[in-house]
């Protein structure tokens, strides 16, 4: 078996919450890197589909941005951008979104507009919403990726651009928000998921050779515990060789 | 009817000190010649429109032509930060930048009012974010059938908007293909169109996903062989992703990006 | 994922009495084949939706199946009237016909909501009308920004749509061409879909105007040459003007029209 | 010169309007003949538009329906339906709408939804809307082509499907309509025109060898006479040989 990093584990387990999905609204960067490890493993059937307008795209190599040729030369269909967020998105049509995210806080919310430097410095600027309040609207499902650290999963976000969970269980319905929102955090260390009384984001998965207390040190708040945590079973040749050629391939392709 | 000019006397015709300019390309099909000659021709204290705003527009405001943004995301795509947006929006510099920010689905659906010639648009969105306390164009409306409460988007229609496409036709007439994102919105809400592209064909070939905009409803075509670079024009070159990773560093100090712009666009 | 069925199959799964079925096709690719499959399955009490519900819509209300009928220009395209539609608004024969009753930018509009899941559209229409006194369909909203009042319509979601296209490949993903209509917005805001085509092919291979929909939003597929008969199919055949100028006779009596559905659909 | 009949005095007419016309929203029928005979004519760049998604249309025959084959084959640009009335036609785009009618009344409003046939008979039932309300609504200017007959030009309308100037000249204003409204309604007698002061359609021109008598004869209201009404010019033989080609063409055509 070879040696991975913590990056590695990372991708394969989102890839692997990709199991018997059917559409993927994919993000750039880590997201992305999920997605299309899924298609080239577990769920060579998964339709991805991509903000820029392309629905079932087929890369053989992890696209830099959104629009990369590629992603249109190998899609079922490219469609203009207000159809794709009206018809596609808000009309439902997508199993999950996955996200990346800035900051993240116990219920999943999620801020990639601007952190706060504290008061003598001005806030630093982040790229901004993008697709993603409308992503976590309106999927029936929402996963997140990002690596773990006390920095990322803060107690209270500076912004939020993104809601998750709101406050708690209620907050989506009252907000007549369709979708289920985010079912799983897939980090470097572990894999955190809303308790399904509170919404809280729990840690019911740790990735091989971590330990409960080095993910709560990696983490902004009291993180909770479910009471029999798993451990992620190790990456697998064929997952790390996957993930390997398509970063290097990903690489030569610029 | 669109008239065939130069880049240099259609940018000068078309776009004003003061303007709402849209520049749009998803990814795909960016106008940045276009920019480039906005800022040799020093054209000013313009609102920027545009979904992403990434290299193009952080040239523009590292420029110090650009009052106001307005946008949904605004990043080097699959790289990082925009550091002339950074620097502008964080330390004023050159000029203090103020900012009209919402999500992609709210800026597409402004697109499409602007496009019909609607006040505004309504979405599912925005629910639970704080972007919609730091904007004057998000709101609410109530569905008259069911009474549930929407989002409200107010309508854009730029000034100006810019496109790059692939062909154009003697008579004006465009045809792009590939990912054509929200340009063809962008044209139609705005007051007056420019378009660039890669070459003039005697009569357009419909192509597969080709989108065609008469040359009534565009003032001026200029042709600029490669006018997206480092974003492509499928089907004539492709993205220069190592552009894009060369920026960090370029942009990244004010001196350097200076240097930058004095030699490769002035 | 779309099932590849035979008409018969697909028809008794997918369209059942009661049902809100819209049968989508502006002239171009009108579903012919599935109205006649409905008539022999005698599937009745429906609404029926379209926003030219032309000859293919006289057939089945001729035929006594239909209770309600939403649309925008109920006519005979450069022929006349609809002899069977009439005799059931102005006589009741076979049965009384309700009415929800619109224009063409309100029905294409209302898809356009229901295929965004949406509530309501807002449009500049039925301003001064009195098509908007007689249904509960169209309401007012105000922008929340500049206070114009404008026109609300509601959302179509049928139960069911119907539409005919080009091509499907073995997955169930279908290609259409030429006029498209409403018919990807038809498609969208229904709860299931049948589309009819003409043939399988290996794969795809994209068209100039070519609209893709993939198999997954696809409940089945059912291959009938010639299904959009007497209207076309862009590249298969051309429209049968002659059988839209002969259904006039043939529908102004009842008695001949009841003939010609003995003969030629049962 | 050639023989004429009325309806070729008509369609000649409805033809001329259209000088100096960029662009024309074509309803089928009668403004379709206008349309097609303009541009075989005095004004060839003129751009066809047909709500069944056609910009640009050029057909060699007259179309028997919006959606026959031709029409997009020779246009520069098919779109989907939604987009022709949301973005071409609501958004301004284009200079003359050109209707048909079954009931025009003095102020230039439209019905052609059903007819009063009086109290022991059921309505007769007429197609309905169509484009017309927003296309008049939504053009600069309309131009309507109806035969002229007293059934056709009613004191009251039985049904109001599409609004011409309401009952005077605020009523599109009050309503906040952006295009001016009907600016002539040519008939195979003459042409009516709104008075610029009531928006009420006055005679203005005569066909030539018809009386104004003959015209207030076919006219359901006590129809107001411009001081100095015109007589139109004779169709010409290139106009005549042009709408005649067309219409063979169009019967081939089937």
């Amino acid at each position: 078996m070879s040696a991975y990093t913590g990056d590695e584990l990372m991708e394969v387990n989102a890839a692997r919450a990709l199991a018997g999905a059917k559409t993927c609204f994919v993000g750039i960067g880590l997201p992305s890197t999920a997605a299309n490890l899924a298609r080239a493993t577990l769920n060579p059937g998964l339709v991805l589909i991509y903000e820029s307008g392309t629905i079932g795209s087929k890369p053989t190599r992890l696209p830099l941005s959104i629009g990369d040729g590629e992603l249109a030369e190998t899609a079922d269909a490219v469609v203009p951008v207000p159809e794709m967020f009206n018809y596609w998105l808000q009309g439902g049509r997508i199993d999950f979104g996955f996200l990346g995210a800035a900051q993240v806080d116990r219920f999943a919310n999620i801020n990639t507009t601007l952190v706060d430097r504290g008061p003598d410095r001005p806030a630093g600027r982040l790229p901004g919403a993008g697709g993603a309040p409308e992503i976590a609207a309106n999927c029936r499902q929402v996963l997140m990726v990002l690596r773990h650290s006390p920095r990322n999963f803060v107690a209270k976000l500076d912004f939020v651009t993104t809601l998750g969970h709101g406050a708690g269980p209620q907050d989506r319905k009252r907000l007549g928000m369709r979708g289920a929102g985010p079912v799983a955090v897939i980090t470097d260390l572990g894999i955190l998921r809303p308790d399904p009384d509170t919404a809280e984001l729990t840690l019911t998965d740790l990735h091989p050779g971590v330990s409960v207390e080095q993910i709560r040190q990696a983490t902004g708040w009291k993180l909770r515990t479910a009471p029999e945590p798993r451990t992620t079973a190790p990456p697998t040749e064929a997952e790390l060789t996957a993930l390997r050629t398509l970063k290097s391939a990903g690489k030569q392709g610029r | 009817m669109a008239e065939i000019r130069t880049l240099h006397d259609a940018v000068a015709d078309l776009i004003h000190d003061g303007d709402t300019l849209a520049m749009e390309g998803f990814t795909h099909l960016i106008p940045y010649a276009a920019a480039h000659e906005v800022i040799r021709q020093s054209i000013t204290d313009l609102t920027l429109v545009r979904m992403t705003p990434d290299v193009i527009y952080d040239q523009l405001i590292g420029a110090g032509l650009v009052r106001k943004l307005v946008f949904s995301w605004g990043g080097n795509p699959g790289v990082g930060s925009l550091h002339r947006f950074r620097d502008a929006v964080e330390n004023g510099w050159p000029r203090p930048l103020e900012l009209d920010e919402h999500s992609h689905a709210g800026m597409a659906n402004r697109y499409v009012a602007g496009a019909s010639r609607l006040p505004f648009a309504v979405l599912r969105g925005y629910r639970g974010s704080d972007l919609a306390t730091r904007t004057d164009t998000v709101s609410t409306v109530l569905c008259p059938f069911t009474g549930e409460e929407l989002a409200a988007v107010a309508a854009l229609n730029p000034d100006v908007t810019v496109i790059h496409a692939q062909q154009a036709d003697p008579d004006g007439n465009v045809q792009m293909w590939g990912l054509t994102g929200v340009q063809k919105e962008a044209v139609l809400a705005a007051d007056r169109v420019l378009v660039t592209v890669e070459e003039i064909v005697d009569s357009l070939v419909p192509r597969p996903g080709g989108v065609v905009l008469p040359g009534w409803v565009i003032d001026a075509v200029a042709v600029v062989p490669g006018g997206a670079h480092p974003s492509y024009a499928s089907g004539y070159s492709v993205r220069d992703n190592d552009f894009y990773q060369a920026w960090d560093p370029v942009s990244r100090d004010r001196e350097t990006f200076g240097k930058w712009l004095e030699e490769t666009v002035s």
